[in-house]
């Protein structure tokens, strides 16, 4: 399947689930509802065509009005990747964990759980472990924090 | 003897243990010699690449990125080029891609030398180490005469690569690679026969297959558990499809096999040298990339092959000159995620040797 | 005249000079003897700290050579005098003490150690005649001492209230007493054909040819020296058997508390206990100090000893490290059972008069 | 009783590999009496080239190598004279947080700043890290170079062992106010 092909596959079977993105520069992108993601999750993987059973990556990014929880995955037998995100409000962001369908999830979920305090549902084992244990200066990836040591590049006129 | 009682204990392994390669804490529940439980605390190497790269234009990032993953700093190098070239549809010239090509797998073959020596090392055997370092100067030699740094090589942009090589480059580099061939022999006379070495590690540490999928364990660990997924191959990026080498699978997921399957990747590597110092074109080393390089917005994730699995990076772009958020991924992070779920009562000099054959490099996994 | 102990031919005249001095001084009895054999055991030991600093030079040369770099090179030519500045540094170091040790085995092991390790040498015959004292259960007794070195490990263990130190006591113990039966089995094939326990004895039934040296005494020889080498490499706690400071799984093992002085007493006592068992072995297994006339014994014992201990050198940095269990099994399995068919087999042909 | 002759034949081969090493001669080197030789390209210490006959610093103080620097190591401060042109008064290097990545030089238009093969530049106190215009200068005396031409870049270079101008600030497509500098360089 190429790329194309998975992008149509994708929007004619999971239409309602999933709505593709054009931001996505290589990798076919698309948005999925944060209540949706376990359905998503579980059905990606399980789909005999798609059988995406490899999370390669899951990440949080702050785009200073939203969060958005990127999920890139990919399988070993079809060979297909594709990328889909979250889009949350800032507030009270909070997720699902998929530590069910790809285990791989744990760790990546715990370190946006302490970097950017995105809660995580149902994830069993939210311990801090990047940070120091009693680390109280908030969640150090968001774009608004600050720190007094912490360096900016110098603005050059 | 039913006075006698007895209780776990906590051992704390890490961060300052000698086998852990770098400051990775383990925090071990012991039952005697035996490892019940383990957790792994990491963290103490944490640098935060990704805010720092969140702060700095595109060609800065490089050097920054780096340090993400010192031991094979060209992966980082091109990981990163290839997402912010995906990014802004470039094309790189022919030359440079032979280049990189070249000097991603002088690279693999270096950390592989490393891993060579450090599980020799963690097994008890010193001297195998000092030999891995010995075919490693070679390597190193060979990137300072190209790029000027052994180490963080900065080599690898945007579009390109930042110098042509020198003249007498192939000449070396083919030697090099010619010694290493034959030292890689030498390597397994030493060791793969000798009835310690095979009892220390036949059989040690077996990963399920499904385990390791499941937990994203990717790269030499994953083939050795007879999954035959490389993305050099399944997911090609820069031209490593006009290549003719094989990617080695082995069965048995222990840790021997671990080490057997990188032995052999450095065989395949300098397969995949030869050919490509053969086919290396003459031309443009660098496609035309602006110093206010400014990607249109968008969003890539791009993956590469690397010695330790699979290495990603993540660039979401808003249109200006410094990414909105660059998100490295490591094969170690997996990797030592999936430790405390299979390496369970098994005796404290097995967990160093699953470790060692591992691979785990820290810098990697705290960024 | 008679209570001079046996000393070198050549060394006969300086020793009944002293000793007539020392009568001189009004010495008499029991006095004299006490002081006579405190004047060889100073003598003794200052001989074999000379060989211990000599040996950690050595094995660290060796070790750079064999991984093609050059080891210590900054004092002196070659780095010789690099490990009595190693002692100087250790000697000035702050004794880093844990608050919660047990003081008294804390103290006491390192010293147990290092006694342990030179005690063996009251009976080693370092030439002809060179001995301290003929003792005739010679070799029964260097067994009997030398175990102490693994009390002072367990002390030292213990003491130390870590639980990577205890790790290792443990492991040495049930190491060394494992060890120990395969060793004195195969000391027994010996002492079989020697009749005797006397070192000087022992030595003395392998005089002639090279061929009377009892490792070359077929077939029972060799198969004795090879399980004599292993236990020895695991008594002495050098790789492949050095699980008790693993370095990679326990960090130092049992000394991981010790540093300064304490520190180098252990280290001392082992590269001493390293030279002990290469002596052994040549006394039980190479003729001792025969050789040559021309060549003084001692140079022959010396020489020898120097030959197996290179043997235990090229052991240690050739070989990874055995698992624990994989050790006991190697030698409750495999050892012992070999060491005791092949006592059965000696003895049988000591009994048939098969040999030579 | 075959696999005990067998891993005893085995111990024994793996100690003649390491036993025949020990005739070989060392790889390593004493290191502060020998040196390796550095490569050409070799990236150690920064420093800021002269002019070879006059003497006079090669900067011009366009700023470019203080916003190629990623980690913030260069502080330039050159306050515009009269004939609008700047002045450079300080030019600081914190080695220290220098990352030896070569940006710096690939950013100059004049030649004025080069990594330059030495090193063995560590001190005991972390303030005599920072180094100033003149310690910079000095160290960079006896650093050979090839003097660009100030008038045009060259087109492309032919041969492949003179070292390319990669990222050629010529080729940016924006051109900023602040930049006057750079377009004085081209003119």
């Amino acid at each position: 399947m190429t790329r194309d092909q998975l992008k149509d596959y994708i929007g004619s079977k999971y239409a309602s689930l999933m709505t593709p993105l054009d931001t996505g520069r290589f990798d076919p992108m698309f948005e999925v509802k944060a209540d949706r993601l376990f359905e998503v999750s579980r059905a990606l993987r399980d789909d005999e065509n798609l059988k995406l059973d490899f999370l390669c990556n899951m990440h949080a990014t702050d785009t200073r009005e939203n969060f958005e929880i990127v999920y890139s995955i990919a399988s070993i037998t079809t060979k297909l990747r594709l990328d889909f995100k979250i889009v949350m409000p800032y507030q009270n962001a909070e997720i699902d964990s998929v530590q069910e369908v790809w285990p791989a999830a744990n760790w990546y979920e715990r370190e946006m759980w302490e970097l950017f305090g995105i809660n995580v549902k149902n994830h069993g084992n939210l311990k801090r472990f990047l940070l120091p244990d009693d680390w109280n200066q908030g969640h150090p990836m968001r774009k608004d924090w600050d720190a007094p040591d912490f360096v900016r590049m110098p603005e050059i006129q | 003897m039913s006075a006698v009682r007895t209780e776990e204990f906590m051992v704390n392994m890490g961060p300052h243990h000698p086998s852990t390669h770098g400051v990775c804490r383990l925090l071990l529940t012991m039952d005697g010699e035996k490892v019940i439980k383990i957790e792994p605390y990491i963290g103490y190497l944490h640098r935060s690449i990704e805010k720092i790269c969140e702060n700095r234009t595109y060609h800065q990032c490089i050097p920054i990125l780096d340090r993400f993953e010192y031991v094979t700093a060209m992966s980082c190098n091109y990981v990163f080029s290839l997402a912010a070239e995906k990014l802004a549809q470039i094309e790189v010239p022919e030359r440079a891609e032979y280049l990189r090509v070249i000097m991603l797998e002088l690279n693999r073959i270096a950390s592989h030398l490393i891993f060579f020596g450090t599980t020799a090392m963690d097994l008890g055997a010193l001297t195998p180490f000092l030999y891995a370092l010995r075919e490693r100067e070679y390597i190193m030699d060979l990137f300072e005469m190209t790029c000027g740094q052994r180490l963080t090589y900065n080599y690898i942009r945007i579009g390109g690569v930042s110098r042509d090589i020198p003249a007498e480059f192939v000449p070396k580099c083919r030697e090099a690679i010619k010694i290493i061939d034959q030292k890689v022999d030498e390597y397994m006379a030493l060791l793969n026969g000798n009835p310690i070495w095979q009892k220390r590690t036949i059989g040690v540490g077996y990963l399920s297959p499904e385990l390791a999928v499941a937990y994203g364990v990717s790269g030499p660990i994953l083939r050795a558990s007879g999954v035959d997924f490389d993305i050099r191959r399944d997911d090609p990026y820069s031209i490593y499809d006009r290549f003719d080498f094989e990617i080695p699978v082995r069965p048995n997921g222990d840790v021997f096999d671990r080490y057997m399957l990188r032995l052999d990747e450095i065989k395949q590597s300098v397969r995949i040298i030869s050919q490509a110092l053969d086919g290396l074109p003459e031309g443009e080393i660098k496609a035309k990339v602006p110093l206010k390089f400014k990607p249109p917005a968008g969003e890539v994730y791009s993956r590469i092959e690397n010695s330790r699995g699979e290495m990603g990076v993540y660039i979401l772009s808003d249109g200006t000159e410094k990414p909105v958020r660059v998100k490295t991924r490591g094969g170690s992070y997996n990797h030592l995620q999936v430790l405390p779920e299979f390496a369970t009562d098994i005796l404290i000099a097995d967990l160093v040797a699953i470790f060692a054959s591992f691979d785990i490099i820290m810098p990697e996994v705290d960024r | 005249m008679n209570l001079i102990p046996i000393v070198a031919v050549e060394l006969q005249p300086i020793f009944a000079w002293i000793y007539r001095w020392l009568e001189g001084l009004g010495l008499q009895g029991t006095l004299l003897t006490v002081v006579v054999y405190a004047g060889l055991g100073v003598m003794v030991f200052g001989v074999l700290a000379v060989l211990a600093l000599f040996l950690v030079w050595w094995e660290r040369k060796i070790a750079g050579h064999m991984q093609q770099r050059f080891g210590p090179m900054r004092n002196g030519w070659h780095g010789w005098y690099q490990t009595m500045m190693d002692g100087l540094k250790l000697l000035q170091k702050e004794d880093v003490l844990v608050d919660t040790r047990d003081k008294v085995v804390f103290f006491w092991a390192p010293v147990i150690c290092f006694v342990a390790a030179f005690l063996a040498y009251v009976v080693m015959p370092f030439g002809d005649g060179l001995i301290v004292a003929d003792l005739n259960v010679g070799i029964l007794y260097i067994m009997a001492v030398t175990t102490f070195t693994v009390i002072s490990l367990l002390m030292a263990g213990w003491g130390s209230n870590n639980k990577y130190a205890l790790l290792g006591g443990m492991r040495s113990a049930a190491q060394v007493v494992s060890y120990e039966v395969p060793m004195v089995a195969s000391i027994l094939t010996v002492i079989l054909f020697t009749g005797s326990l006397s070192m000087v004895d022992i030595v003395e039934s392998q005089s002639g040819l090279v061929f009377n040296w009892f490792v070359f005494r077929l077939p029972f020889g060799p198969v004795a020296f090879m399980i004599y080498i292993t236990a020895a490499t695991a008594e002495a706690n050098r790789t492949p058997f050095d699980i008790p400071e693993a370095e990679q799984e326990l960090v130092a093992g049992f000394n991981v508390e010790y540093s300064g002085m304490k520190f180098a007493m252990f280290f001392l006592a082992e590269f001493v206990n390293m030279f002990t068992v290469s002596a052994i072995a040549v006394t039980l297994f190479f003729g001792g100090w025969q050789g040559w006339e021309f060549i003084p014994s001692w140079i022959w014992f010396l020489g020898k000893t120097f030959m197996v201990v290179l043997l235990l050198m090229l052991f240690r940095w050739t070989y990874p490290r055995l698992r624990v269990d994989q050790l006991m099994e190697f030698a409750w399995k495999i050892l012992i059972p070999i060491a005791f068919v092949n006592l059965i087999v000696a003895g049988w042909m000591k009994y048939a008069g098969w040999y030579w | 009783m075959l696999s005990i002759v067998k891993g005893i034949v085995e111990l024994v081969r793996g100690m003649t590999i390491t036993g025949k090493h020990l005739g070989k001669h060392a790889v390593t080197l004493q290191y502060p009496e020998e040196k390796w030789p550095m490569p050409e390209r070799s990236r150690g210490i920064v420093v800021l080239l002269s002019d070879k006959e006059t003497g006079a610093l090669n900067c011009t103080a366009c700023m470019l190598c203080m916003r190629a620097c990623p980690t913030a190591a260069i502080t330039i401060d050159a306050p515009r004279g009269e004939d609008k042109k700047r002045q450079l008064k300080v030019f600081q290097l914190d080695v220290g947080i220098c990352c030896f990545c070569g940006l710096c030089e690939e950013a100059c238009n004049f030649s004025a700043i080069k990594l330059a093969t030495k090193y063995e530049f560590s001190t005991e106190n972390k303030e005599d890290l920072v180094w100033d215009m003149h310690k910079l200068q000095e160290v960079g005396r006896d650093v050979p170079y090839e003097a660009r031409p100030k008038k045009k870049p060259a087109p492309k270079p032919e041969s492949q062992s003179q070292p390319p101008q990669t990222v050629n600030p010529v080729a940016a497509p924006e051109s900023e106010s602040s930049e006057d500098e750079k377009k004085e360089g081209e003119a």
